[in-house]
């Protein structure tokens, strides 16, 4: 009987000797970094002086290399950069935009030939809006794939919860698709969409403009019953008051409500007894929806709304009812392809290049494609100082980007790392893109830098 | 503030708001509640999927209705049509293997069931929001203050049609007579040549055609047609079982009773309570009447 | 009504559940238009045997791992249960099982599943209340609320309405009275002279059971133990003995047995102390 | 000389409208074998369930257990488990084993009501914890081989054929040691050879443990030869109660029990 | 009675009886190589590693075999946890594998067609997680019949025990929140259990999913009022450490600042896996005593299991109070581990998740929990992986184009089918396989 074990041993023994000997050959090729040739001095093109559609390719120089950097997602051929959120959960109709976005531009650079002779390998990784998934899917981004840099990252608590390992990582986050206040404790995120607070401060600007004043504005609150919705009321609140406007209350609808007849009794109470004249609204384009429709259902169509970046989605417009509609504004950084920016042409070549026809119209789109193109200049400007690699990256990232027209000019040569520009959306019929009520620059002011509300 | 309360109104308008907002929120609710019941009384199976049922059902309807822009009653046909055809293979190639396992395996499948259709919906018709169905009269009238949609009305009437027809067919057709055997003593059923497999399988059909109605109608309600309706399924729970999962009238009963109850919660309390408040008083109905206000009792013996 | 009941032959039926053998090698044959009687206790395999007739094992997961049941010179094995009824089968089950909630009509009306002619179904109707006249004004009642004998009338009413040309009735006398169970039996021999239809009776109460049917058989743990015509068996010492509450001589077997002397003591456990609700 | 271990005085149980038990008196002297008959339905059943807690009698009934040596309980005050506790244990017609566990797991809970193991220690499997186990174990023993159950102890219970689980679920209620063993047709089904064996498993109980045997017992046969008392009920009601040798010969006994018998 | 009084126990003592030294053997053995290897192999080239290993696995299984007790089993072996040769080279085989995964995959390897290796550190340990949670949950559904729903609330509720005690109390002190939950889940558990005492099968799951609605207004309020936007953090500043006079144990060397921070896949490892174990050993210990065989036999039929003397009501509180508790204690180490915890956390999906997870594990066993959630976890790992990396499937444009939406649809195949084909889940298999291999084993060896 020990006879067989004895074999067995001896087999696998044998097995494991072979299997040994194969993988040495394998094992052979990830070895320590050969000392390169100091980089050249040939200097990357000046990021704010590349030309729009294509930044890099033309000038693209062969030789402008970099050495490998595997534990940096840096390999002979390929630039690893992830992108995490929710493709398939319950805020898919708006994150997966963002990742259709950077996938389309990541397309567009391979197919012009990448940057430092290598190609972009664009990881997306679908976490469901859950935080268990996110964290095996950092994991994997992080330890197995090794990601120089992320572009896009998931919902505010999976923020929350990675903001230590991002850190202790020195891994670059560019482009998360909200800011919220713990964002700006790291030095490890560029944000290029506006905070809350900024986005609540813009808001009262546009209905100031809106009603003549912003002392005029008699506001209610509409928010997603999550925190980040009494966050927003919470800032909505703040910026009315401080304009000397009135903020009469804030009303929460359940995630997943189907309609909000409660609500709408209050709504309109309150627009009878305190003569609410604007309606702020928090939450993804199906909750806005609801509001939306709730408000046609009883009659509520004369109070214009606007929403943070959320509710500025193309279906609030074209599935919304259109009496509520056309008088509904969204806040958002970016600029779609049917407004006059130069990359117009590009962000639609791209769009259809990659199988997403049509989407280069979706503000989400258009961020997620700035992700992806400000991330292409951070590399190459990081090449310039001969290394490539998370640390170089962050630092390359402190400056500012070209950004093609898709939003305003970016600068993260200042802490904190974000957006100072947004406008009030709504859609163009004409095209069936977004397009901004009034130029960033009308909205400028609303930029104060204050935000952060302690509560409890 | 731990629990903060929302303001009160006696506004008499506004409390008759609710009310009409919740019985029409109730309608909806006796609509899934029905599937439910349909579903129970014949073969035991709590139908955790009947939501997501519900969810095919509309986007069913915006296939046939929008996209395709059939006919309304041809369309409305078809996806009927289609909805019977589901429910044929539901029970042909799912349930019908199921008979005699426990009670939560079988719960659970159909939430296996559920999962399908939840990833199928999501290949075919993607992650972005659609707008509601609007082929039902649109517009509305106001009573002493309070705005009633067209729609609620019409899903009223439905809705009671809906009861009125199933309880007409199980009175007074052979085959309701034999559904209603076979929910009684599934054995002696068997035992007398009707066919257990049949009966179940008209079951799942006609809960699948009510799903496909229950789309419907949703779909004229719901702010948007997006894969958060499915948790209908889940909210009418508490209408169910007030009604009493056993009997077709305790659901409309149930669902007009819960519809009410929440959304006066919703407009008092805040919109934070309304699941909890619906679910004590299923709790409460549960605890006093465990088989609800309508449902049929039946004797435990040792 | 039709004439002559199909024969039914059961040929080395081997029964499980699970692991466990119910029927083990039973040979049972009812000849057209005869009267057999199956007697056994509690768990002899009685109601299997039912189940196995009638294709219902799968309910309680049974399976028939050998044998053959032949109807009529066809094979029912395998066969789905309304075919069976279709073929003329029909059963009144043990502890009858009414559909509790549905009206004494409804209940009739039930039996005639397996058939599609409305008039027929009709005539069976008027017939059968002819024959349990006592049912006619409780037509309207909810079966459940009738007391055990006239649930065991509709219960054979009910059985009565597929036209059978084989009926099974699974202890029929269960909880009922002596006159009830024998004006029963009286209706099945009517039914049985008059209609030509084959009768297969399972009972424990093997008196009554023996004193109507022309064949017997005598079903132990899963095994026919005795089989033989109706007067053979009720000679048989045995049969009387366990079934007939005495009388032979086997009797004095337990009697003879002897009683342990005390060997062991008593080592009695401490009880949990138990306080008053 | 009497001293009844267990009396019941007007016990009436009803479902819906049916009387199961009507107004049945009786007492059960101790050490002796009280033996209930009667056909199928007439109630036997019920009473056991009455008696052990199971079913709520009508008002005006009482039922009294006088435990060795203790004051007298009244059961009807006390929950089925607390009726088991107090000595009085039974066994069920269809069986009350639990199917899928083994004969040893079976028989353990038999113990239940003389481990004292809580649920900490039996997680943590403390030393007392296993002691106690083992102890139990060793009463299991005894039982086993009193009733010849060794060749399947780690059998399921399901898997066996119809007379072990009888005899498994008449080891468990003698592993419960009861003072009074209320059996529930403990013989249906078994072979003329089993059922000697189960009689002498009966006499063992009766006169090795100390219990008063209450049986429940449809055949006639082993009910004349073994019991010291008998009771007869029929419709719910008792038509008669004395020795065996009396009721045999007790016309309304042959009339309603062997009812047709009679007639012919 | 003791062995020697048994006369089938005497006949045993004729057969096979290993000294305490040989039983014991395997499992040392088990314990300690893992240890040495990781120490001593940091050099080596993994497939070196891998051989020693496989190579010790089998001695290990096999003295695990040889090793044991034949013939009839006294009462004090038929107790232990693993008597039988299988189950005994089974468990030491586990053994084996759950001390040497941590160094494995902590190892720099890069497997062929990059297979994901560090992301398997953090599947395992989200496995552990869940199974811990799922085999409580699996106690009090499977085992002990109480169809609830309520489990994912006390997730809910270990997390904000672990906010209130192990972060507002004590700044990161989990050792401090893990009983302080357990407490809490304990008394919860047994009040969202008093339905069960009145309720049975869908309406007590009815019942127990408005207590998860309840649960999840708690939170709400709570989160808000104490937290902030953000939610609990439980990473960072509040990530658990081991107390500086526990800094003397070997393997713990503490960081530069002084502290020793559980962070890191390897160092949770060695949190989660010894509580996961103890906790399943716990229940399992709990199910094979005297109050596990109550809830047993008041699953099965309780009217007979209270004529045993078994107080119905208070076996049912009872096995309420320790699956929650158990949950509770999971939803800390979830808490903590992961870093955050939002409302999404414990939303219904969660709860239905846990729901697939017992019934795919198998429903009858503690152990399906365990397959169960490795299953759950680890599938759609698998999924990605074969996308990515396997010709056959990545050429599929169809499931390149709906990756997420795919994985989900398998889930719910799987689920289905399992439950049609295989209704005692993975764990019923997992038997089967053994049952072979002993047999077929055993027809080898006789």
């Amino acid at each position: 009987m020990l006879n067989r074990w004895l074999k067995l041993a001896v087999v696998v023994f044998a097995f494991a000797l072979i299997a040994a000997a194969c993988g040495n050959d394998d094992d052979d090729t990830p070895a320590a970094p050969e000392p390169t040739a100091a980089p050249t001095e040939a200097p990357a093109p000046e990021p704010e002086a590349t030309e729009a559609p294509a930044p890099a390719e033309e000038e693209a120089p062969a030789e402008m290399t970099v050495p490998d950097n595997p534990d940096n997602g840096v390999t002979s051929d390929s630039i690893r950069v992830g992108w995490m959120g929710d493709l398939t959960g319950p805020t898919a109709s708006s994150q997966s935009f963002n990742s259709h976005g950077s996938e389309a531009y990541f397309e567009c650079a391979n197919r012009d030939g990448g940057a430092l002779g290598r190609m972009f390998d664009y990881l997306p990784e679908d976490d469901q809006f859950n935080a268990d998934n996110a964290a095996i899917n950092f994991t994997k981004l992080t330890e197995d794939d090794k990601v120089i840099a992320l572009v896009g990252l998931g919902g505010s608590h999976i923020s929350t919860q990675l903001q230590p390992d991002i850190e202790t990582l020195n891994l670059p986050v560019i482009g998360p698709p909200q800011t919220i206040d713990i964002q700006l404790e790291g030095d490890q995120y560029f944000n290029n969409l506006a905070h809350y607070g900024d986005q609540a401060d813009l808001a009262a600007g546009h209905i100031g403009a809106t009603v003549g004043g912003i002392e005029n504005a008699v506001v209610m609150g509409i928010s997603l019953e999550v925190p980040s919705g009494t966050e927003f009321a919470a800032y909505v609140e703040q910026s009315v008051i401080k304009g000397g406007g009135t903020y009469v209350n804030t009303l929460y609808v359940a995630p997943g409500a189907t309609e909000v007849t409660a609500q709408m009794v209050e709504l309109q109470s309150a627009i009878d007894d305190q003569g609410v004249n604007y309606v702020t609204l928090h939450g993804s384009p199906g909750a806005g929806l609801v509001v939306m429709q709730g408000m046609a259902d009883v009659g509520i169509t004369d109070v214009p709304i606007i929403g943070i970046h959320g509710i500025a989605a193309n279906s609030i417009w074209t599935e919304g009812p259109p009496e509520v509609s056309d008088e509904t504004f969204g806040i958002h950084s970016f600029l779609t392809a049917n407004n006059d920016i130069e990359a117009s042409a590009m962000m639609e070549e791209c769009a259809s290049l990659a199988g997403y026809d049509g989407e280069h119209l979706n503000l989400n789109f258009a961020h997620g494609f700035l992700n992806g193109y400000v991330f292409h200049q951070a590399v190459e400007r990081a090449a310039e100082t001969g290394e490539l690699s998370r640390e170089s990256l962050t630092e390359a990232l402190k400056g500012s980007f070209d950004t093609m027209g898709i939003t305003c000019p970016i600068d993260w040569s200042a802490f904190p790392y974000h957006s100072q520009c947004g406008a009030a959306f709504s859609l163009d019929a004409a095209s069936g893109g977004m397009l901004a009520a009034n130029p960033f620059a009308f909205y400028a002011d609303s930029f104060d830098g204050e935000y952060g509300i302690e509560i409890g | 503030m731990l629990l903060a309360f929302g303001n009160f109104t006696a506004d008499p308008s506004v409390n008759l708001q609710l009310l009409i907002g919740g019985l029409a929120l109730g309608a909806i609710y006796a609509v899934v509640a029905l599937g439910f019941v349909l579903v129970y009384k014949s073969t035991d199976v709590l139908n955790l999927a009947h939501g997501e049922f519900l969810m095919l059902g509309a986007y069913f309807a915006l296939t046939f209705l929008i996209s395709e822009n059939l006919n309304f009653f041809l369309g409305v046909f078809v996806l009927l049509l289609v909805m019977l055809v589901f429910g044929l293979v539901v029970h042909y190639g799912i349930m019908r293997r199921m008979v005699g396992q426990g009670f939560f395996a079988i719960v659970l499948i159909t939430l296996g069931i559920a999962t399908i259709i939840r990833a199928l919906l999501l290949i075919f018709y993607g992650p972005t929001e659609r707008a509601r169905l609007d082929l039902l009269p649109q517009g509305s009238f106001e009573v002493g203050g309070a705005t009633v949609r067209h729609v609620d009305l019409v899903i009223f009437g439905v809705v009671a049609l809906c009861v009125l027809l199933f309880f007409l067919f199980f009175k007074y057709t052979r085959l309701g007579l034999h559904m209603r055997a076979v929910a009684d003593d599934i054995e002696a059923a068997a035992a007398m040549g009707i066919d257990p497999d049949k009966v179940y399988a008209m079951t799942w059909a006609a809960a699948m055609v009510m799903a496909g109605v229950g789309g419907l109608l949703f779909g004229h309600v719901t702010g948007a047609i997006d894969r958060s309706i499915e948790a209908i399924g889940l909210r009418a729970f508490p209408a169910a079982v007030v009604g009493g999962l056993t009997s077709l009238g305790g659901s409309i009963v149930g669902g007009l009773v819960v519809g009410v109850i929440e959304q006066f919660a919703n407009g008092h309390l805040g919109t934070k309570w309304r699941e909890p408040v619906a679910f004590s008083v299923m709790f409460v109905v549960l605890l006093v009447r465990p088989t609800g206000l309508w449902g049929r009792k039946d004797l435990e013996r040792v | 009504m039709s004439g002559g009941g199909l024969d039914l032959r059961i040929q080395d039926l081997t029964v499980v559940y699970g692991g466990v053998t119910a029927l083990d090698n039973v040979n049972i044959t009812v000849p057209s238009g005869g009267f057999v009687s199956v007697l056994g206790a509690n768990g002899a395999g009685k109601t299997t045997l039912v189940r196995s007739i009638t294709s219902l094992l799968y309910l309680h997961k049974g399976r028939v791992r050998r044998g053959s049941i032949v109807l009529g010179g066809e094979s029912i094995l395998g066969k789905k249960s309304p075919d069976i009824v279709s073929a003329g089968v029909a059963q009144v089950p043990e502890g009858r099982k009414l559909f509790p909630n549905l009206t004494v009509k409804e209940n009739l009306l039930c039996g005639a599943a397996s058939r599609s002619d409305v008039s027929g179904i009709d005539e069976s109707l008027e017939q059968t209340l002819e024959l349990f006249s006592q049912l006619r004004p409780l037509l309207s009642q909810t079966a459940g609320l009738l007391s055990g004998g006239e649930q065991q009338m509709v219960a054979v009413g009910r059985a009565l309405m597929s036209q059978p040309t084989l009926l099974i009735c699974d202890e029929l006398s269960l909880g009922l009275a002596p006159k009830i169970v024998h004006r029963l039996f009286e209706l099945l021999t009517e039914i049985n002279e008059t209609r030509g239809t084959s009768i297969l009776v399972i009972e424990q109460n093997a008196s009554l059971a023996l004193q109507h049917a022309n064949d017997a058989y005598v079903l132990e743990l899963g095994r026919v133990l005795m089989e033989g015509s109706a007067t053979e068996l009720k000679g048989n010492p045995m049969v009387q003995e366990l079934y007939l509450g005495g009388g032979g001589e086997a009797h004095t077997s337990y009697a003879a047995i002897e009683r342990p002397s005390r060997s062991r003591p008593l080592e009695h456990g401490q009880r949990p102390p138990v306080t008053e609700s | 000389m009497s001293d009844p271990i267990l009396s019941f005085d007007d016990l009436t149980v009803q479902f819906g409208g049916v009387r199961a038990c009507d107004s049945i008196s009786g007492s059960v002297e101790r050490g002796s074998l009280f033996a209930l008959i009667g056909p199928n339905g007439a109630g036997k059943t019920t009473l056991v369930n009455a008696v052990s807690g199971v079913y709520k009698p009508l008002p005006g009934a009482k039922v009294q257990f006088h435990p060795n040596g203790e004051p007298i309980k009244d059961l009807l005050s006390y929950r089925p488990y607390q009726i088991a506790r107090l000595g009085v244990a039974r066994t069920f017609q269809n069986l009350g084993l639990f199917m899928g566990e083994n004969v040893l797991t079976n028989l353990l809970l038999g113990r239940y009501i003389h481990e004292h193991t809580r649920l900490i220690e039996g997680g943590l499997f403390t030393r007392r914890a296993v002691k106690r186990e083992l102890a139990a174990r060793a009463a299991i023993e005894r039982v086993v081989d009193l009733l010849d159950l060794g060749a399947f102890k780690r059998e399921p219970v399901g898997d066996l054929p119809y007379g072990v689980q009888k005899r498994v679920e008449f080891g468990r209620v003698l592993a419960m040691e009861p003072e009074l063993l209320m059996l529930d047709e403990p013989m249906a089904g078994m072979s003329v050879d089993e059922k000697q064996d189960m009689i002498r498993y009966i006499y063992s109980a009766q006169d090795e443990l100390d219990m008063t045997v209450f049986l429940i017992e449809h055949d006639m046969g082993v009910v004349m030869s073994i019991a010291d008392h008998v009771m007869v009920l029929d419709f719910g009601q008792k038509i008669a109660e004395g020795t065996p040798a009396a009721m045999q010969q007790d016309e309304r006994v042959i009339a309603a029990y062997l009812g047709t018998e009679v007639e012919v | 009675m003791t062995a020697t009084e048994n006369p089938a126990a005497q006949q045993a003592d004729q057969t096979y009886r290993p000294s305490t030294l040989q039983r014991f053997l395997p499992f040392v053995v088990a314990a300690v190589v893992p240890f040495i290897l990781g120490a001593t192999t940091d050099d080596l080239n993994f497939w070196w590693k891998a051989a020693i290993t496989i190579a010790i696995l089998a001695l290990v299984a096999r003295l695990a075999w040889k090793w044991t007790p034949r013939g009839e089993l006294t009462h004090r072996e038929d107790m232990r946890l693993w008597r039988t040769p299988s189950d005994r080279s089974w468990a030491a085989l586990t053994m084996f594998g759950l001390l040497v995964l941590p160094f494995i995959l902590a190892s720099d390897f890069t497997p062929p067609m990059d297979f994901p290796w560090a992301t398997w550190f953090a599947v395992v340990n989200l496995v552990l997680i869940f199974a811990m949670g799922a085999a409580a949950f699996n106690l009090l559904v499977g085992y002990s019949g109480q169809i609830s729903l309520a489990h994912v609330a006390f997730l809910a509720l270990g997390s904000i025990v672990g906010g209130i005690v192990g972060v507002q109390w004590s700044g990161g002190n989990m050792w401090l929140a893990l009983p302080a939950a357990a407490l809490a889940g304990a008394v919860v558990g047994a009040i969202s259990g008093l339905p069960a005492l009145r309720l049975k099968h869908l309406y007590l799951l009815l019942a127990t999913f408005g207590f998860h609605f309840v649960m999840m207004l708690v939170w709400r309020e709570y989160l808000q009022e104490y937290f902030g936007f953000v939610g609990i953090r439980f990473k960072g500043v509040n990530s658990p450490r081991i107390a500086s006079w526990l800094h003397w144990l070997p393997g713990i060397d503490p960081d530069e600042n002084g502290e020793f921070i559980i962070t890191g896949q390897f160092r949770w490892y060695w949190v989660l896996m010894p509580i996961t174990v103890l906790s399943i050993l716990f229940m399992v210990n709990v199910i094979r005593t005297r109050e596990g065989r109550a809830f047993a036999a008041v699953r099965d039929r309780d009217v007979s299991a209270s004529l045993l003397g078994i107080n119905v009501a208070r076996s049912k509180l009872m096995a309420f109070a320790l699956s929650s508790a158990v949950v509770a204690m999971s939803g800390v180490l979830a808490s903590f581990y992961i870093g955050s915890r939002g409302e999404d956390s414990f939303n219904v999906q969660t709860v239905l998740n846990y729901a697939i997870i017992i019934v795919v594990g198998g429903f009858s066993s503690i152990q399906g929990a365990i397959f169960g959630s490795a299953f759950f976890w680890f599938l759609p790992e698998w999924f990605k992986w074969a996308r990515e990396e396997l010709w056959f499937v990545r050429d599929i444009e169809f499931l390149s184009d709906y990756p997420s939406e795919i994985d989900l649809a398998i889930k719910g195949f799987l689920v289905v089918i399992i439950l049609m084909f295989k209704p005692d889940g993975l764990a019923g298999m997992w038997r089967d396989f053994k049952n072979w291999l002993s047999r077929s084993l055993a027809r080898r060896n006789p």
